[in-house]
């Protein structure tokens, strides 16, 4: 085999979700009503802009070796404090101060800081105590829901404050602020994780703990950092949701871990840790809103939603295992 | 005055509905003279099996149910029961084992109340009752929705010019109505209007449709059970309608007729006035069942403080049925 | 090659494992330039020491002297800070990442763009290629990822990696026992090399000659304690093998007053 | 120390978890009114029953290597067969035959087909495919799940047959016959983990799958047994459920995974695979109830509930962690 | 010591993973009764070879003739089920696990009792115990677990465990590399016992002195092919290593006709 054609073929293995998503993209728009057409794709764009976020995050704590459950109650939770503090109805406070434009930048940073004390809480019970993270997230997904319920007595907040609201409704070419928010995130992380000693050690702390250890490399404090951008990145996530509902709900965003996880291993990362890179994360977000959609659009028995998106998703995961054999037969 | 102890078995908190029935019905039985403890089921049906064990062993004066399941509960009602522990049913009706009272809105009903106040809408702006429906349901897996959808479908089917498209938002999720509306906008920017099963559902539908340049109006929004966020959007004008689930009614009765009920005393058939609405008694197959009517709540008596949604339980004492 | 105050001074150490006593209190020492050899049985407790010099565990009691101060390392960063590079002999290779990754794994060369170190990988390849080069070592390519490389190839990147950081001493547990002849050979020349630049070496190995060609000074341990601390030139194989073993051949002493056996004999016991 | 001692003390800590349990229930029973009576101690050996029992199915798919988020839905799809097919009301077909005894017989043995099926599923995907166990068993979660709902139109069978449902009634010595069946379950499954070749093959591959491989044992068979005998164990937890509901509802079951998982890991099975007894779940899944049922008798605020039982489950999990650290520290 | 028809025959063995190639088409043979030493520099592919021969992984193209029948051995079990022991240069340990329970992997010592398996734990505690004495290998305990060994305690597991299991080619990658002085003088008596049954053996080794001392022929394999095919008395190790290393000492051919180098020289260059 020629090495350009090797280096090719290679090329489209690397990319094949990449690949993927054009060719669903293309059946979709040829068989489902109304699937093609500019403000579909900005919509599949938009929707994938809460799950995409708080996916980077996840594959940053899984290509470090861990687990981060969590992910959607901390979502959740730093939806309810935006909403409790910035909506004016229902649990809502309403506060407001001027000038105006400080509301967005306060509300993000609480936001934020929710989403990071939650990360270094798992970054704490997983490292400081030894905890496994499967079970100390799992554990913070059920309290902090626990939590949003506890805050907000189980009723909502609406009427996020206009200032904050207004970037849920601005677009650019069309295309809406917040999915652009998504895609700022991708590139940031993207370029951390290749291109910086922190990405570099994310992953080489998901492959051997111990080496890295060894080498000197403070491995706990990679993985707390991990824990903590995951939190973050969710709080982050939880900021936009409310802005798009304009509040929160306490149920807000359940189901999205589903979402999270299958977008994380479409997109080529491994559960085993050490192994992934950001872009194909951000590939895998958008096939799974894709079906999404195209299900939405579909016309289909509600009965069966849950069992169809089950099944595509499986079968997104398998064509990326297929990744492995392919490359094996083809080089 | 101390007559005991009362378990309510509420089957979630994540809704507004549940949230505030705690606080009525701890208040309204504590106004009668029973402690009221609450357990959440967290919506999970082997929480609640539980639950009802655990409750029956401490020998309480009655237990209130509403069940995370309609019916999955039946065999613990008989439990507590041959336990000597009345059950009352609340909110969520069981007609599968007989039950010592129950007090409900009916779900179909509602359902049957949304299709009337839809047909009104689809008259007022379409001249006649035809147009285009997105009905959002919470969960396909959840019976409570499933009743109302049927309750709505079969009073919608007598009009062949409706179209109703029915999508599930999965687990009762606000942004996945969101997103619903989003992409339903697009495939079919005739739609006349959208009913969502839930007021929360609501917000995120709102949402939706003010990110697509919609004006309060341009797209006629019901939902139903009367949560006040459901009310405040009424007020914004966003939603025409909200179908109101009798809250503090169907708790009031509980507290109403506890006393017979913990007394196993017989309940007379009849109708009753329940915090001012007329509501009756009937002996069923399944024990005596109290319904109360649901209402439509619209612009013109948002503010009535009847309506749960207001958040303002009614003070004056409850007298027990003599 | 040594002066006068040691390098690295280890006095009593002991370490236990629930009830295995790995070490019974080990007193030990190395001098600046010195290249001692730690000999011993299997178990006998030698990668147990290594380890604890390294940082990657504490030792039960015991105290460690490092450049004539009480130290205690709590972590190999800080005996890595402290000047001790270690090459364990259960090898310390992430293998989802390549060879590069690995060979500067944790002391990337990396410049910064605002405030942020990106990452120079060029740079860093053309050292890893030049080391590869003087260690005799071929690597299909740098950028392939360590799990598809060869036992003797992950070896020779973690023996080869340590001498571009320089410090104080260092510890080599068995770092030949996958290299091939050509490999082995380079290998012993860089520690000579590097300990006629002043720095102490400790290294392991089961390997006789190894040991006499490359030690200044052979310490054997025996059951977590020190059966025999000699120079090499007053020792011959065949003595440092009954220490090892214990065997009964009792005039190979901790004094270090070599008899002279027969070299034939000798040389056929220590082929082995 | 002298041997006799640490022997003591290596004996406590092996099973620290058998001692937590018996200190919680001191501490419940003394402080909770109305916790200590029989009634209650049979409450909780019942309610143990079915987590219990899909537990061992998952703490054995776990020891093995890998991971089962599945057996809440297997177990759910199970319930609703046998409900189904043999209660007569609602979504029931109420199908009966004679002798009566044959009834249990033929719906346990349906129950457990299913079950074995969607075992065979998950080990087909990650055996033979090749995904990974966490995505391929997380799909099922949702697809199986999705098909209870598909099946049933989202509506509950009730009035299980009472030639069936009379299994839910019996009991000896005063407790139900459901919790004698966990505990045979526990003695059966401790003994093949213990004392047999598959018990052993399933420790080695969860160790080391290559070096298994490597020794001639059939690695894939034997994890594929493992699901095998994970989604047969939840179909039996979802029969065993089934008769306690006298039917089934589209969400039984919904959370109990949450509830298997802390069992395993409060039972000192190790999710990184190789480790761990059966008899240490089993406490582990006590102790889970005797929690629940203290929260329920406790009288908290039904907002709190669940943050402390998330936080109350995290203690109990932490406890076992400390283990290691106490085996380090005495010995 | 051989026969007619040998054991092994490898044809145009070639094994190519992506672009890299591995083995480039290696004939060799293993006769009943013969020691076969495989040498070779690091990343020759000897690894891979004997990874082919096991079973783990196939061959890109060539023929493997076991017993005079074309054979393909789709995974380890259809290779041990032919007679075929290996012995990995990684070790194959599970370290959750006791030794017992690693020596006996996959051939446990089972009772029937209602026709269920159980295991014997007291029958293969003493098996292991009688076999790990022979090696003179001390373990502290063979129900510690394998984790909380010495990399040299473990490899005696593994390369002591084959015996017992009898076969008819046994294939030893580097199964010294850890071993201590004593017990790698044992592991070559016994392979040369094993050999001396009847047995084919492969053993891959660094080290010249063990070749020479355990082998009746040298197999040499340079990045990926056969470099030269020896019988020990008629080479010399210095020749040898000038075939792995491609030297320049060009009269050590395939042909076997050593020439006679000064012996002094040859054991300078081999001790390394
Ligand atoms: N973490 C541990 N837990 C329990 N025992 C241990 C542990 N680490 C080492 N040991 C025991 O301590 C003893 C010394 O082990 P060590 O690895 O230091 O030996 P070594 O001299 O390096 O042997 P080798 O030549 O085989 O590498 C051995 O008996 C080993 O079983
Ligand atoms: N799975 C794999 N993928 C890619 N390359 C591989 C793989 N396995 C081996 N190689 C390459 O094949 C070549 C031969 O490797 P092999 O392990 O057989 O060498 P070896 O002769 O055993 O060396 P050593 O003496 O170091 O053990 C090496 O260059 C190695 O990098
Ligand atoms: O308001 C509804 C309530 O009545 C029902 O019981 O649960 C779902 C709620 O939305
Ligand atoms: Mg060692
Ligand atoms: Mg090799």
């Amino acid at each position: 085999m020629s090495p350009a054609r090797r280096a090719t073929i290679e090329f489209l293995l690397d990319n094949l979700v990449w690949l993927m998503l054009i060719v669903v993209l293309a059946v979709f728009s040829a068989t489902i009503p109304n699937y093609f057409q500019f403000g579909i794709f900005a919509n599949i764009f938009e929707q994938s802009t809460f799950v995409g976020v708080m996916a980077i995050g996840l594959a940053i704590v899984i290509i470090a070796g861990n687990l981060d459950l969590s992910v959607e109650s901390t979502a959740a939770l730093s939806a309810m404090v935006t909403g409790m503090l910035f909506a004016s109805s229902g649990v809502g406070m309403g506060i407001s101060f001027s000038p105006a434009w400080l509301m967005p930048v306060v509300s993000l940073l609480i936001a934020l800081a929710v989403g990071g004390i939650i990360g270094f809480l798992n970054g704490f019970f997983v490292i400081r105590v030894g905890m496994s993270a499967f079970i100390v997230t799992l554990a913070s997904f059920i309290w902090v829901r626990g939590l949003v319920v506890a805050i907000s007595g189980g009723r909502s907040a609406q009427n996020l404050a206009p200032s904050i609201r207004i970037i849920g409704m601005e677009d650019i070419l069309g295309v809406p602020l917040l999915a652009w928010i998504s895609v700022l995130c991708f590139a940031i992380f993207a370029f951390v994780m290749a291109k910086t000693t922190f990405g570099r050690y994310i992953t080489l702390v998901g492959g051997n703990k111990d080496a890295t250890f060894r080498a000197g490399i403070n491995s706990d404090r990679i993985l707390w950092s991990s824990f903590i951008v995951a939190g973050v990145l969710a709080g982050l996530a939880g900021w936009l949701l409310a802005i798009r509902t304009s509040g929160a709900t306490a149920n807000l965003g359940v189901g999205m871990l589903f979402n999270a996880f299958a977008a994380v291993v479409i997109g080529g990362v491994s559960l085993k840790g050490g192994i992934g890179k950001l872009p194909g994360v951000y590939a895998g977000v958008l096939l799974l809103y894709s079906i999404h959609t195209a299900i939405n659009l579909m016309g289909l028995p509600a009965h069966f939603t849950q069992m169809i998106l089950g099944g595509l998703v499986l079968a997104a995961v398998l064509l990326d295992t297929f990744k492995l054999r392919l490359r094996e037969k083809l080089l | 005055q101390d007559k005991g102890k009362i378990y309510y078995m509420v089957p979630t908190l994540l809704d507004e509905f549940q949230t505030e029935s705690v606080s009525a019905i701890e208040s309204f039985m504590g106004q009668v003279g029973y402690e009221v403890e609450t357990l959440n089921a967290d919506n999970k049906t082997d929480v609640q099996q539980g639950q009802m064990d655990t409750a029956i062993l401490t020998n309480p004066k009655a237990i209130i149910l509403a069940a995370v399941d309609f019916n999955a509960l039946a065999p613990y009602i008989d439990k507590a029961r041959e336990a000597g522990v009345p059950v009352m049913i609340f909110d969520r009706q069981i007609t599968s084992t007989e039950s010592d009272f129950t007090s409900v809105a009916g779900t179909v009903e509602i359902g049957h109340v949304a299709a009337g106040e839809i047909q009104r809408l689809l008259e007022e702006k379409n001249g006649e009752v035809k147009g285009k429906v997105l009905q959002v349901l919470g969960d396909p897996g959840d019976p409570y929705t499933l009743d109302i959808q049927k309750g709505f479908e079969e009073l919608m089917a007598d009009y062949p010019d409706v179209e109703i498209i029915t999508k599930p938002a999965m687990q009762w999720e606000a942004s996945n109505a969101g997103s619903i509306v989003a992409d339903q906008l697009l495939a079919n920017p005739d739609i006349d209007l959208i009913f969502v099963h839930a007021a929360h559902l609501a917000v995120a539908a709102v949402a939706s449709l003010e990110s697509a340049g919609k004006q309060p109006g341009d797209v006629m929004l019901v939902s139903s059970n009367g949560a006040p966020v459901g009310l405040d959007l009424i007020r914004q004008g966003w939603e025409q309608v909200e179908v109101e689930q009798p809250l503090y009614a169907q708790a009031a009765a509980l507290a109403m007729f506890a006393d017979k009920v913990a007394n196993g005393e017989e309940l007379e058939p009849g109708m009753y006035e329940v915090l001012g609405l007329e509501s009756e008694l009937t002996i069923e197959d399944w024990g005596p069942d109290l319904k109360i009517p649901g209402a439509a709540i619209t612009p013109e008596n948002v503010d009535e403080a009847r309506f749960w949604g207001n958040l303002k339980a009614p003070e004056g004492p409850i007298e027990p049925v003599k | 090659m040594t002066d006068g105050e040691p390098l690295l001074k280890l006095e009593r150490i002991k370490k236990h494992f629930g009830a295995i006593e790995a070490l019974r209190g080990v007193d030990m020492t190395v001098s600046r330039g010195e290249v001692v050899a730690l000999l011993g049985d299997n178990g006998a407790g030698k990668s147990t020491l290594v380890k604890i010099i390294a940082g990657t565990y504490p030792p039960s009691s015991g105290r460690l002297m490092f450049e004539g101060e009480e130290r205690y390392f709590a972590s190999p960063k800080e005996a890595k800070a402290a000047g001790i590079e270690t090459v364990y002999q259960d090898l310390s290779l992430c293998t989802n990442a390549d060879v590069v990754a690995n060979f500067f794994m944790g002391r990337e060369i990396t410049k910064r763009y605002l405030g942020i170190p990106v990452l120079q990988e060029r740079e860093m390849e053309k050292v890893v290629a030049e080391a590869m080069r003087n260690a005799g070592t071929k690597i299909p390519s740098l950028r392939v990822n360590v799990e598809n490389l060869s036992g003797g190839q992950r070896q020779a990147i973690e023996l080869n990696r340590f001498v571009h950081w320089g410090g104080k001493l260092v510890v080599l547990d068995e770092p030949f026992a996958a290299l091939g002849v050509e490999q082995t050979r380079r290998g012993l020349e860089m520690i000579r090399r590097v300990a006629a630049g002043g720095i102490g070496v400790i290294v392991i190995t089961h390997i006789m000659e190894q040991a006499f060609q490359v030690a200044d000074r052979l310490v054997v341990i025996r059951q977590g304690a020190v059966a025999g601390d000699l120079k090499r030139e007053e020792t011959t194989p065949e003595k440092v093998i009954d220490l090892i073993t214990g065997g009964t051949l009792s005039d190979a002493g901790t004094d270090g007053d070599g008899g002279n056996s027969d070299p034939a004999y000798q040389r056929e016991k220590t082929r082995l």
